[in-house]
């Protein structure tokens, strides 16, 4: 298991030796280097899962199946492309003065932590483990996100730190419940708070205890994830942190969060047999859906507006996975996985946009088409895909799950379509406005080249594959994964 | 012998209800500080007794953990910062106290009527006293909502944290250790950088007043 | 096609072109008499067309080629429309070509050719008669296909032909559905062949014209054409008319000597169809453009009215 | 290679036709590849794309009688692949499809001029893109590619109608019509969910296969018909028909109008005929609802236009109505059992198709015609463009004829049909209908009138009288490749009015498939009457019909030649005594909507400044707005707009007020659990 032990050590150390070297100029490329190495190992890693089966690690202590394998590979591959675009990126911002040496310091080494905790979240077996990487995750984005130290990102981050501290200290509570439950079963002693045992005696966990635990675990988690109305400091920690940050909170923190979601569900539907934890979901994400499509008709800050489109599609999975049954969890990660990387390539984008046009108010970004087709074709794709037009792979999950709920839960269609209707209305006048038309933009602008595109079509290609064609591997790992959520 | 300690420990919870409660009717921050840290050695104290009872080494580790973070390096920390940004009146409450504490107590029946069924089922010898950490977790849930500054919004935040580890003490014998020691890790850092932070709005907004941090809206 | 059919082909074309004229003729003497005046002989059309195809055309400068074409065109349906509705036999080759429907299509092509005619000019009074004429025409038209329909239900075809058969083999009864298509027909048919009260065949005052609106730049050669044409027009109405709802006496297949009778009583019917024409266009007045569209959808409505009559009592 | 070898093998058809559109997509993709290289494109791509399309039209004609052939690609979702099936109603369509491009991909190719917007290579792409997805939309044989090919299509046409989106207004169109595309499509995409009823099997094999219960089914039905029916453009959610075809280049709007809109009506037959096989009579009445108000409505609103293409593009939402009407009276007959009449309605229908196909993107070309050469879409500043243009002029006078419905043209052919099937309501066991459907036929008559009306204004305006601007006389005519594409389509207009009963013939094997029985036979009786049911009951022989006028007019011709001197004289029209008339002293486009307008006033929502006699400065202007714009689409953005203010609320930016609401969710969560 040296493979995990490099995907999980190499971000580690690449933290404390950005911490050193962060604010040199080779820094950049180091951050490209490490991630990158990361990515490989993750690659390994996953050969091995594929090849071999789900494995432990370190005794128990890590535990890798196809569920979580699959976002490791994942949040490696977004942390590469994002580490990738961050070199130019950051590059611009210190020429513009926005990132001091000492920042960049901060921030390079905050991301390779913030690599390093999201991968253990994924990969540890322990249920307390998850729970101190996740928090290990949110300071480390609480410094991203504060980087600037701008009035309006101290008080993103100091918002973001408080909701989520307090959210996530309700999952502490119930991942405490949890243990209470499962001591009774496994003895104090035996690791108690592995999900490996925890999932071999689910059915015999108290049914009362897991009930509360999973409340708390819940909001906990939730608030992670985002669900309305536990998502205030979403919107504001994406539109106040650097842009790469944004894209790796949409694309990365946020599916972490819902991993841990899920895991508790399978526990809890394991132990109830009844359908509490799919009704929650099921209710939260359908408000959280609805809700962020109405927020978004009011955008006028463009990091802001997909912030609340991130918003919808956890809603969005987060129901599908309350829906449950094999196809809807099948969706449910599908869409995971498209919305991490479509989103981080809107977000990438928007990037590109904003040092264009010096500013994130929509309103003055005008014609980006005019001012750089390359540019105006990645904005414009990426927000159709994300708004779930094909054959982007967004709409391959939408399809699965619009068409399950409408048998299975007709009643929430109307809300669903309603929902998709009003963000497709808010979003695309926007981007439409912003791509399009004359441009507004000052014709000496930050000029990208054109393999600081690079990040974003590949993403915006691998979230074309994904809609029209799924390899056999990948569907292997989601069917695995589906069947292992149960329904 | 065991009942005795039983009993102790049925104490020490009811102290830190109490204290809880009187952090909520608390107006200094200064004061909400020491409040903190009685707090905080309560939970020393009664993590100790659970030792004592059950011969579990790795609670008196988590007790000394306590001790060192929560009874001695924070609040000394938080002095220094309440000192250097001389904030020391949490001037008004977003509701009043009186009504804070009526639904303060509203929270306890609930959260007592919410642990009952539950707490039967522990094991633990403080089992009874499960109701009261989740009551203690709401009602620092509760000040932190009503409190204005920011300072006392970390401060309830922390006694959350007391309340949960309280929760863990009382309900189990402590959660395993490497997750202990990962929590108190993450408490501290993250500590730390509240701390810098608190910094830092002061240098931004000049004050610490979290009612003038609330730019970022929908309008 | 047996030869018989042929002939009466050929007969009816060449009656419905000789006797058209004449029915013209008919009609304004009995307008003439009926409204005091002394009345133009009954030659008069023949004379005034062999003076316009002696004349000299005069086309304005820039009238595109449509405009010379269009006179030809709407002879040749009106020619068509002749041939197709039976006259004197129901034996007509021409008639499986174009059911009522069709023969209703026919019409609407020459009004929308001589209304592009018309605009092809540019001149004011050109454009407005074109307009006129098919706000009559989008009017009048689903209102005659009204009519032909509650036949149509009747004799459950479409095809001209049979629905004479069926009208003429039926036994003398009162069939309320006819009665209401009937006075829906002779509205439309007012209004389609520009008389009182919808249009004056004789007026040249400018705003109130429609027909003569539209024919304004025409003269000599083309100008006959077109009178001839609006001539066959009256004279296929009043067939339909005839046909629809005085059907006996046409021959029926294979009767040399019924198609040998058959014109004699065509005339006298048509005779007293023109004599009819006369008295409403003298009984009534000239009504204002803007109540038309009134008048045809009465029309309209009555003939839906006949229809629906037919479907609930049957008749 | 071996893939297709046994795809040749077991499935020719439906090869040929993939591999057409395999051709499409490598034409654009070439495009895309000489993005800049004007020539190339438009002289050598075009033109290509040109001649595949003839490809396809003959392929899908000839599969027309053939047995169904089916085929798989490996892509897709997982145990999803993509499913094709080319079987006697898709078909149909990729004809349509295929015969309809021929003309317009020639005249594109001579349309499209150096830089206006959007790179040519890119067009080019879109363009193409757009033809492969329609043809595979036709093509789909489970919800997921159908869905797909669905939303490209959207997509691509979205891109095309937004070419020029420098023009606020352009881009306004288009956002309004991809909203409007998208609201549909996840509308259909629910429909498909109702139709797999849970067996997560989204071929049409199964949904074919599924026996839905009444209230599952018309659930389907009604998504459906949302959803086709917003791409169709039926009333109310026809607002971005109007906005979006005039705003897309003249091609574009010509495969919008002419085909894609086809696309819907084909959605909605196969699956309300095929996939759910077994229509509701209400489901009937429904259709035959909406399509006559939506055909009335487009046909008011298409005489009152005073834009060449907006009229155009009512008179696509009158077209589209009628072939909903037709459709419902098919599915009323089917539901009945009486299937040689549902077989009359839904060849009627189809034929309308085709026909329309056919003359609307001839119309739409011929307004692109005059577009390029005027820059002029307003009819008040046309004029007398016969003269200048006249092979344009001609060509669009075929279009016209055939869209006012006159004989013998093809627009003629399916209104007979229509009117036909009409005629033979009184078989219905259902006295209610039997009564209202004679009704409904007056209704289809005064719509075909009116809309002979509206093509006499928009080819008198446009095509006749005296120019009503100076810089008209400088127009100049088509360019060779414009006017081939335009006598193509026009030969198709003739074609499909004058040969009913070999192509009506062809129509019978869809109608087995659908209805279950067949006009062949009847029809193939008598090659030149157009016989449906029996000749003593109905015939129309187009042919006969167009000889005997033109033996007439020849005859008149020839006699006026032969007795009468053939004298004529030029001089200027007749003045009425002023001799100060100019152009603009003709009749307007606003002058001749004035009867309909005032006919037809509550249809419209009208402004109106009127001059008095007193004014200085007199100044007459009527603008029309639409009643559903402001009953509905407004009062919804309204209601969205304040509810999303509403929400805003919730998030002022005080901390105190999220963790309130955390905490009250907390509060309420727990409350549940125990609860």
């Amino acid at each position: 298991m040296y493979a995990l032990y490099a995907t999980l050590g190499i971000p580690l150390f690449g933290a404390l030796l950005q911490a050193a070297v962060g604010h040199r100029s080779f820094a950049r490329e180091i951050n490209v280097a490490l991630s990158a190495a990361t990515f490989l190992a993750a690659c390994v890693l996953t050969e091995r899962i594929v090849t071999q089966g789900p494995q432990f690690a370190w005794d128990q202590a890590f535990f890798i199946d196809p569920l979580n394998v699959f976002l490791v590979t994942l949040t490696a591959f977004v942390g590469l492309t994002t580490a990738i675009f961050s070199r130019p990126y950051m590059a611009i911002e210190a020429e513009h003065g926005k990132m001091t040496p000492p920042r960049l310091r901060l921030y390079h080494s905050m991301y390779q932590l913030f690599n390093c905790t999201m991968l253990l979240a994924l990969t540890t077996n322990n249920m307390g483990l998850l729970w101190v990487a996740m928090e290990a995750a949110t300071l480390a984005t609480v410094l991203l996100v504060s980087v600037y130290r701008t009035a309006a990102s101290l008080e993103a981050a100091w918002k973001y730190f408080i909701l989520c501290g307090v959210g996530i200290a309700q999952a502490l509570f119930g991942t405490v419940l949890l243990f209470m439950a499962a001591e009774k079963v496994l003895g104090a002693e035996g690791g108690a708070l592995l999900w490996t045992n925890l999932d071999a005696v689910k059915t015999q966990l108290d049914p009362a205890i897991i009930t509360l635990a999973f409340a708390f675990l819940f909001i906990g988690y939730g608030t992670k994830v985002g669900l309305v109305p536990l998502h205030n400091w979403l919107p504001d920690a994406h539109a106040e942190g650097p842009t790469p940050v944004s894209a790796v909170l949409s694309g990365l923190l946020l599916n972490v969060a819902l991993y841990a979601l899920l895991r508790c569900k399978v526990l809890t539907d394991g132990a109830l047999q009844t359908p509490l934890a799919s009704r929650l979901m099921m209710g939260f994400g359908l408000l959280s859906v609805l809700t962020a499509a109405f927020f978004l008709l009011r955008q006028k800050d463009v990091k802001r507006m997909f912030a609340y489109s991130s918003i919808e599609h956890m809603g969005l999975m987060t129901f599908a996975f309350g829906v449950g049954g094999p196809v809807a969890n099948f969706a449910g990660l599908l869409h995971m996985t498209v919305h991490s990387l479509i989103k981080s390539a809107i977000f990438f984008a928007v990037g590109h946009a904003t040092q264009r046009a010096g500013t994130q108010i929509m309103a003055d970004i005008r014609g980006l088409m005019k001012a750089s087709p390359l540019l105006g074709w990645s904005m414009m794709l990426g927000a159709l895909a994300i708004l779930g037009m094909p054959p982007f792979g967004v709409f391959a999950s939408e399809f699965l799950i619009l068409t399950t709920a409408m048998r299975e839960q007709p009643w929430a269609t109307p809300f669903l379509l309603l929902a998709l209707g009003v963000a497709f209305g808010a979003v695309f006048m926007r981007v439409q406005e912003m791509v399009f038309g004359s441009t507004n933009l000052p014709a000496g602008g930050t000029a990208h080249t054109a393999p600081a595109h690079l990040p974003v079509y590949a993403h915006l290609g691998l979230g074309l594959m994904l809609g029209i064609y799924i390899p056999p591997y990948l569907d292997a790992w989601y069917r695995q994964a589906a069947a292992m959520m149960g329904g | 012998m065991q009942g005795m300690f039983g009993q102790l420990i049925n104490l020490f919870a009811s102290v830190l209800l109490l204290l809880s409660f009187a952090m909520l009717a608390q107006r200094r921050v200064v004061t909400l500080i020491d409040l903190f840290m009685l707090q905080g050695a309560t939970l020393v104290a009664a993590t100790t007794v659970v030792g004592v009872v059950t011969h579990q080494p790795h609670l008196y580790l988590s007790a000394a953990l306590t001790l060192l973070l929560k009874v001695a390096l924070i609040p000394w920390l938080l002095h220094r910062v309440i000192r250097q940004l001389n904030v020391r009146w949490d001037v008004e409450t977003l509701i009043n106290i009186p009504t804070t504490l009526l639904l303060g107590i509203v929270l306890v029946i609930f959260a007592f009527n919410l642990a009952l069924p539950i707490s039967q089922l522990s094991s633990s010898v403080a089992r009874g006293t499960l109701g009261i950490a989740l009551a203690g977790v709401l009602l620092s849930f509760l000040m932190m909502i009503t409190r204005s500054k920011a300072v006392s919004q970390v401060i309830g935040f922390l006694s959350m944290e007391n309340c949960l580890f309280f929760a863990a003490t009382s309900a189990t014998y402590g959660m395993p250790l490497v997750v202990e020691l990962g929590i108190a890790l993450d408490v501290l850092v993250g500590i730390l950088i509240l701390g810098v932070f608190m910094f830092q709005l002061r240098e931004r907004f000049d004050s610490l007043d979290i009612r003038h941090i609330e730019k970022l809206k929908e309008d | 096609m047996t030869f018989l059919g042929a002939i009466s082909q050929l007969l009816a074309i060449t009656a419905a072109l000789l006797l058209a004229p004449l029915l013209m003729g008919w009609v304004n003497q009995w307008r003439a008499w009926m409204q005091n005046r002394s009345a133009p002989s009954l030659l008069q059309p023949y004379r005034m067309l062999h003076k316009l195809f002696h004349k000299e055309s005069v086309v304005a400068e820039h009238a595109t080629p449509l405009f010379r074409v269009v006179p030809y065109i709407v002879f040749g349906a009106m020619t068509l429309a002749c041939g197709i509705v039976p006259t004197l036999s129901t034996e007509l080759p021409l008639a499986p070509a174009a059911d009522a429907i069709a023969l209703v299509g026919l019409f609407a092509l020459a009004r929308v050719f001589i209304s592009l005619a018309a605009m092809d000019i540019g001149t004011s009074f050109g454009t407005l008669g074109a307009r006129r004429e098919m706000l009559i025409g989008f009017l009048a038209e689903p209102a005659l296909l009204m009519v032909l329909f509650t036949a149509s239900l009747i004799s459950t075809s479409t095809s001209l032909t049979t629905i004479v058969e069926t009208l003429a083999h039926r036994e003398l009864a009162i069939y309320p559905s006819l009665a209401f298509a009937g006075v829906a027909f002779t509205m439309v048919s007012l209004a389609e062949n520009a008389r009182v009260p919808v249009d004056n065949p004789t007026t040249h005052l400018e705003l109130t014209m429609i027909h003569e609106a539209l024919i304004l730049e025409y003269s000599g050669r083309h100008l006959a054409l077109i009178e001839w044409a609006a001539s066959l027009k009256l004279f296929a109405y009043s067939c339909i008319g005839l046909a629809l709802f005085f059907p006996w006496g046409v021959a029926e297949a294979q009767s040399p000597l019924a198609l040998l009778l058959a014109l004699p009583v065509l005339v006298i019917k048509l005779a007293i169809g023109g004599i009819v024409l006369a008295l409403l266009e003298t009984i009534n007045a000239k009504m204002r453009i803007f109540r038309v569209p009134e008048f045809l959808a009465t029309a309209f409505l009555l003939a839906v009215i006949g229809m629906l009559v037919r479907i609930l009592l049957g008749g | 290679m071996d893939a297709s070898a046994t795809l040749a093998a077991t499935a020719p058809h439906l090869g040929l036709a993939l591999a057409v559109v395999l051709a499409w997509l490598l034409i654009g993709l070439l495009g895309l590849v000489a993005i800049r290289s004007f020539e190339f494109i438009s002289k050598v791509l075009f033109p290509a794309g040109s001649i595949v399309s003839l490809c396809l039209a003959v392929v899908a004609f000839a599969a027309l009688p053939a047995q169904p052939e089916t085929a798989q690609l490996p892509l897709g979702l997982p145990g999803l692949p993509f499913h094709f099936r080319l079987d006697a109603l898709s078909a149909y369509f990729l004809f349509v499809i295929g015969a309809a491009a021929t003309g317009i991909s020639l005249f594109a190719s001579g349309y499209f001029r150096r830089g206006e917007g959007t790179p040519p290579g890119i067009l080019c792409f879109e363009y193409h893109l757009f033809l492969a997805s329609m043809a595979l939309v036709v093509l789909a044989d489970d919800a997921y590619c159908f869905m797909v090919m669905w939303e490209s299509m959207a997509l691509s046409s979205f891109f095309l109608v937004t070419a020029n989106h420098r023009v606020a207004e352009i881009r306004r169109a288009g956002y309004l019509y991809l909203l409007v595309a998208h609201i549909g499509a996840i509308g259909i995409l629910l429909c498909f969910g109702v139709l797999q009823a849970n067996t997560g099997d989204y071929s049409f094999a199964n949904m074919r296969a599924q026996q839905l219960g009444p209230f599952w089914a018309s659930a389907g039905f009604l998504l459906a018909l949302f959803g086709f029916g917003a791409k169709a453009g039926v009333v109310p959610l026809h607002v971005w028909l109007p906005e979006a075809h005039p705003a897309a280049p003249s091609p574009v709007s010509a495969l919008m109008s002419g085909v894609m809109l086809k696309t819907a009506i084909y959605g909605l037959l196969r699956v309300s005929f095929d996939l759910l096989h077994a229509p509701l009579w209400w489901w009937g009445l429904i259709l035959l609802a909406l399509g006559l108000v939506t055909a009335l409505f487009g046909v008011v609103y298409a005489a009152a236009q005073v834009d060449m293409k907006r009229l155009l593009a009512y008179s696509s939402i009158e077209n589209i109505g009628l072939l909903l009407a037709g459709m419902g009276l098919a599915a009323l007959f089917t539901a009945y059992g009486i299937r040689s009449v549902a077989a009359l309605a839904l060849t009627a229908t189809l034929y309308h198709v085709a026909s329309h196909a056919f003359f609307k993107a001839l119309l739409f070309v011929g307004t692109g015609a005059v577009l390029h050469a005027t820059a002029e879409r307003s009819l008040g500043k046309l004029g007398g463009l016969l003269r200048f243009m006249p092979w344009v002029g001609w060509l669009s006078l075929v279009g016209v004829l055939a869209s006012a419905g006159l004989p013998p043209l093809g627009g003629f052919v399916s209104e007979w049909l229509l009117l036909q099937s009409f005629l033979f309501t009184p078989d219905l066991p259902n006295s209610f209908l039997n009564m209202l459907i004679p009704a409904v036929a007056a209704l289809i008559a005064l719509i075909a009138a009116l809309a002979g009306y509206t093509m006499v204004k928009f080819y008198g305006i446009i095509f006749l009288g005296q120019p009503r601007e100076e810089k008209l006389a400088e127009a100049h005519d088509a360019s060779a490749l414009e006017r081939a594409g335009m006598l193509w389509l026009a030969a198709g207009c003739l074609a499909l009015g004058l040969l009913p009963v070999q192509f009506a013939g062809a129509l019978s094997a869809i109608t087995e498939q659908l209805t279950g029985v067949g006009l062949g036979a009847t029809l193939a009786a008598n090659a030149w009457l157009l016989v449906p049911m029996d000749v003593a009951r109905a015939s129309y022989g187009p042919v006969i019909f167009l000889v005997g006028v033109a033996l007439c007019c020849l005859l008149a011709y020839v006699l006026v030649r032969r007795f009468y001197h053939g004298r004529l004289r030029r001089a200027p029209p007749w003045d009425c005594g002023f001799p100060f008339q100019t152009a603009r002293m003709q009749d307007s486009a606003e002058g001749f909507g004035q009867p309909i307008r005032q006919i037809f006033e509550p249809f419209f929502r009208m402004e109106r400044e009127l001059p008095t006699a007193s004014d200085t400065a007199p100044r007459y202007r009527v603008t029309l707005a639409d009643h559903f714009w402001h009953w509905v689409y407004l009062p919804v953005a309204r209601l969205v707009t304040r509810f999303a203010q509403a929400i805003a609320w919730l998030q002022q930016g005080r901390i105190a007020v999220y963790l309130l609401y955390s905490f009250v969710t907390l509060v309420a969560v727990l409350m549940l659990v125990r609860a």
